[in-house]
């Protein structure tokens, strides 16, 4: 009992411990706006609020379940044990990055920790993940595909036609719908039926007759208790299942779109920017994931303030190696370009 | 005249078109979020919509309200996400009017930017005009200037036939004196953005740029070059292009997408059929390398042509003549 | 009262009417490949039993309203009014054909009748009819829009992004999905979720928080009475509804495919033909929609049996003319084909 | 070797790749519906699969099982329901080994057959292959011949990228030898079909039928016709064709898709690059003319191209070279 216990308090602080280090990474790119101008191209989006999630989703995994997000990748690698140096080099473009700057931000893969890659196209990655489930499947690996994606996406086609599929299949994937309540500049209550009913957009399972549920993605355990349940009903050869995890986008949307060479940041929160509502974002920020998590572990004693402390420092310290490690990294070879077209 | 940015100028036309003609309606993600927009302001929330990330049914929904009598623009951000809707592009809009042996007709404009070519990447930097240009019953505009830009949308919003009006991304700061008021530039008319009778340099978008520099540069080797710019890649002003070709004897393309999804190509093609008789030298496509978009900046641009490539390109079919002379 | 009654039973006079009008017209399309080879060419599909789906819903119709169906679209024109004479005579190719021979069967369009046309591409339809809804919407016509698809068609994208999409709008149409129990040569309840699970395909309304009704798409009044509510519901500006319409396809799904000069006719029906189950057809064709509405009108005293008879018999005289106008019209002239490419 | 018909060629070559490697899969729309299938009876439910009319799942998902390990083949019927997921086909799956800085491959095959010139009208006769063709990371494959059609598709399913298989359906019962057993046919080879010296014709598809026969009759006339089939459009054997025309100088292209929309227009663009000194008369395109597809017969006869098409096209080019002689 107290081994278990024991047990359970270290895998609650390596919860923690993977929030806090996708935070601190996203802050580092954050702050590479500001710091490095011109250094990231393109369009950078963070996951900061999204951590609860992510984490809880994937604190239910075994070692080789695949895991398929869409373009906002950063956190879920992190949690997979993809070196922050080689995921950083990448995003800033480098030789050593982790698709040797061929990629950027949206376009993260580490296939070795079961991580195929992404898109940057809206709801198309839906359909890979179920690809990868139907891989799983066929070739009987117990493998199960967490798959990932945005309120926005649920409403592309891709989605519906992707569901639709993996119930008829019988597929061992989870559908993990992460309503952060924005799709870019739009509050999700402007395009979602749903919603526009003061309904769950779990209700979409309806459609499939599949398990739909809805969960508070602030609360990683909330989470991990949700997602594990879809786990074993995966596992056991039972079909999909489709969580909602309701939370709130921290950052705005990405960086602001520019033509070059004109410098490019993170701008305000859409919910102040776009729609003035400052009081949104403060009730949500207070709300923030991680600060919640780590009060409640200090307060439930399953975490000492200096543990705490010594996980940010450390993860701190992970963030600015990987930093440095980007910065020294050459640019590639311009002739490299022609590289990897075909197989 | 005013000087305007081609964003701005593309504004404007749609601006000055809804308030022309009723009928005219805008939407797409992303935008008239709140009541403090300045087009739902204008034209209200009946007329200007906001739309989730569904091209689909935001194309297919803007051909059956085209089909019953209102012109919808629909804003669909990067020329890309038509893709996921490419059949309502390709293979319905342009479809309608003929299967109906002329008795309908769909009136829309398919507005998307393009060929974001700043770090963007494989799925967000592309050229897609190729795979539309060629399909009868559609037309498909590429405005290279902030006057261009407004003439361009204003007929295309008043065409009766889907057209694709693709803006360059990179083009979106650009600067330059546009008409105000009502001012269209007909659909299917090249333009000739500078006389020259060594070389005819015909060049698509952002491309018409890195031309005329590339054509200043080549003035200074005492190379004088005609840059043409067809403006609308379908219908596509042949004749423009074969006359100015019958002057210089020679035939530069510039087009930012790769080789073989080129509007390059299809005017090479053209040229090799109807100008022949005119050609003093091969013609030379300056396209894209064979590659997706990489990400990195020395990749991108190693990837993409720009001046040096078109100068290059020009000065190697003058000395093809002289060998050959 | 009497009065009332009068003009009720007139009125299902007139869909049983309706209803005969296509089958006849169907009979003789169906009769064309053996009668006359290769008069038809391509793929044509027929409406027979979903007569009662088609006249039901079309029953509650006001003049203006529009109707938009898939490629399987000759029984809805005709319950418009556009003369049988030029829809046969486009089916055939012909000069006078209601497209002058550039759409066939699959692309009758009447535009006059507030039948903008249709598309070959499943599903793509969908999103057209309910764009047809925001013209109305838009210009305040009081119009409403009646859109048919197939159950197979309910398994595309566009399905269900243009019902969120309807939902958020709240436009003023109906989604009467046609559940005639195949697609193509598959049974619906291979390839549909809700199927698989025993539910009702009318439970997709859920994911948009939608109305979702299936009815008995063999009884024209119980799909007016449906369809009606619908009706009433879009026209008083409350948004969309989805009807499921469940009904047989008495005829193969089409005529056999194959390539030029190789004759093709209809082939048996897949229940017959694909999966052996003669068993399931015979069930179906003793439901048969017009033999049951014929069979119920004549014992409620609604229709004489010596009515029915000159019904069929207008019916079968109408057609017959359609044959006549459609066989004698001439070929268009080959140079007539540079013609309506664009406006 | 065996008489076999074209479609039945294809039929051999999934199955007999079937059989040698476990993981090539095979999925579509109305496919194994029953336990009697014959695919389904040799290769069982889980690798042979009925999937609903959802191209976006279903191309989306074989390009996620190839990612994972998988060699799906997807059965899509028509090219044109590709238009419905062309996002999957052009942005997706030639998209993910480059952005992954070659991480990772995309072994999938997309089969559909095109151009069903047969009164299926303006939506369902599409010949797509020229949006295709110019994507980097992407293969495209036309067979003509039933002993193509087999050794083809046998090399796209062991190759490691996303290949599009398109074979005509006009094609379909045409009978020809097949090589029995393993038969290979590399990707990006042209064939000479038929060797001659006063014209190279390059035909595509169903075309090659016909250029074919027009070589016949040119023949009758003195006429010596060189007909070359690329058989893969990309990559697109460019050799075979500029060595083909260095010999005849002289170039027709002949293909189903409409000019602008044409493989042809690619090709005569290299050759116009790359085979212009040899070009003793302009390059003549013979494609569909620029119209949708209609549905009644004479109409539909006039807009394709066919065997005297082809003919009056060599005639006027070699009347051409009268005339400048
Ligand atoms: C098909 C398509 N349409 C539009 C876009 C542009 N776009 C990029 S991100 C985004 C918002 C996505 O929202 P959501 O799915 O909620 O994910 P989140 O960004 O909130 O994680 C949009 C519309 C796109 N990439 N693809
Ligand atoms: C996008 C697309 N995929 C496939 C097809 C081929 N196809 C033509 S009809 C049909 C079946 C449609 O079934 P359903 O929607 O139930 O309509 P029904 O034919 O039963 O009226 C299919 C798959 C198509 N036309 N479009
Ligand atoms: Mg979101
Ligand atoms: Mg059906």
């Amino acid at each position: 009992m107290a081994a278990k216990r024991r047990w359970e308090k270290d895998r609650l602080v390596w919860i923690y411990q993977q929030m806090v280090r996708i935070r601190e990474f996203e802050e580092a790119v954050k702050r590479t706006f500001i710091e490095h101008p011109q250094v990231i191209r393109g369009h950078a989006h963070l996951g900061d609020g999204a951590e609860a999630t992510i984490v809880g989703s994937l604190f239910t995994r075994k070692p080789s379940d695949m895991v398929m997000p869409s373009y906002r990748c950063h956190g879920y690698p992190i949690v997979l044990g993809t070196p922050l140096k080689q995921m950083m080099a990448e995003i800033y473009g480098r030789k050593d990055g982790l698709c040797r700057g061929f990629g950027g931000s949206m376009h993260l893969a580490d296939p070795e920790r079961h991580f195929p890659g992404t898109s940057g196209i809206i709801g198309q990655s839906i359909a890979h993940a179920t690809g990868a489930a139907v891989s799983a499947q066929i070739k009987h690996t117990d493998q199960i595909v967490y798959c990932f994606f945005g309120d926005g996406a649920s409403k592309q086609g891709a989605f519906y036609e992707s569901l639709n599929m993996a119930a008829i299949w019988k597929l061992p994937i989870i559908y993990i719908l992460e309503n952060n309540q924005y799709q870019a500049y739009t509050h999700f209550s402007l395009e979602d039926a749903n919603a526009m009913a003061g309904e769950p957009l779990s209700k979409k399972a309806a459609a499939f007759s599949m398990p739909g549920r809805t969960v508070d993605g602030t609360d990683p355990v909330a989470v991990a208790e949700a997602v594990g349940k879809a786990a074993r009903r995966a596992r056991a050869g039972k079909g999909p299942s489709l969580i909602e995890s309701k939370f709130y986008r921290l950052s705005a949307h990405g960086n602001v779109i520019t033509v070059p060479p004109l410098p490019t940041q993170f701008p305000e929160h859409e919910a102040i920017a776009v729609y003035g509502n400052r009081a949104e974002f403060e009730e949500w920020r207070a709300k923030d994931p991680i600060g919640q998590f780590r009060a409640r572990l200090i307060e439930q004693g399953t975490m000492a303030e200096g543990d705490a402390e010594s996980i940010l420092q450390s993860a701190r310290d992970e963030v600015a190696e990987a930093v440095r490690f980007a910065l020294d990294s050459p640019l590639p070879a311009p002739e490299e370009a022609l590289n990897y077209v075909y197989a | 005249m005013r000087e305007m940015m081609y964003g701005d100028a593309i504004a404007a036309a749609i601006i000055e078109e809804m308030q022309r003609d009723e009928s005219v309606i805008f939407y797409g993600q992303n935008m008239a979020m709140t009541d403090r927009d300045p087009m739902l302001k204008r034209f209200g929330r009946s007329r200007v919509r906001i739309a989730p990330i569904s091209e689909t049914a935001e194309t297919g929904i803007a051909i059956g309200a085209a089909l019953t009598g209102l012109r919808p623009i629909v804003e669909l951000w990067m020329s890309e996400f038509m893709l996921v809707a490419f059949d309502q592009i390709i293979n319905e809009a342009p479809r309608f009017r003929y299967m109906s042996g002329g008795r309908v007709k769909v009136p829309v404009v398919f507005k998307a930017g393009y060929g974001f070519a700043a770090g963007w990447a494989g799925q967000h930097s592309n050229c897609l005009y190729h795979s539309m240009m060629g399909v009868p019953g559609l037309k498909v505009v590429v405005p290279s200037t902030p006057a261009d830009a407004k003439g361009l949308l204003a007929a295309s919003i008043r065409d009766d036939n889907p057209v694709v009006y693709l803006h360059s991304y990179m083009l979106t700061l650009e600067r330059g004196e546009v008409p105000d008021g009502e001012f269209l530039i007909p659909l299917g008319a090249a333009d000739v953005k500078r006389t020259g009778n060594d070389v005819t340099i015909v060049a698509i978008g952002w491309m018409v740029k890195k031309a005329l520099a590339a054509a200043e540069q080549l003035k200074e080797e005492g190379i004088s070059a005609e840059v043409i710019d067809p403006r609308t890649l379908a219908p596509l002003d042949v004749n423009t292009i074969v006359s100015s070709v019958s002057k210089t004897g020679r035939l530069v393309l510039v087009d930012q997408a790769p080789r073989h999804s080129s509007a390059a190509a299809v005017i090479a093609a053209e040229v090799s059929e109807h100008g022949f008789e005119y050609l003093r030298a091969p013609v030379r496509m300056v396209t894209a390398l064979d590659t997706p978009v990489p990400y990195s900046t020395p990749l991108e641009n190693y990837v993409l042509p720009n001046e040096g490539k078109i100068v290059q390109a020009v000065r190697s079919i003058l000395a093809n003549q002289a060998v050959a002379a």
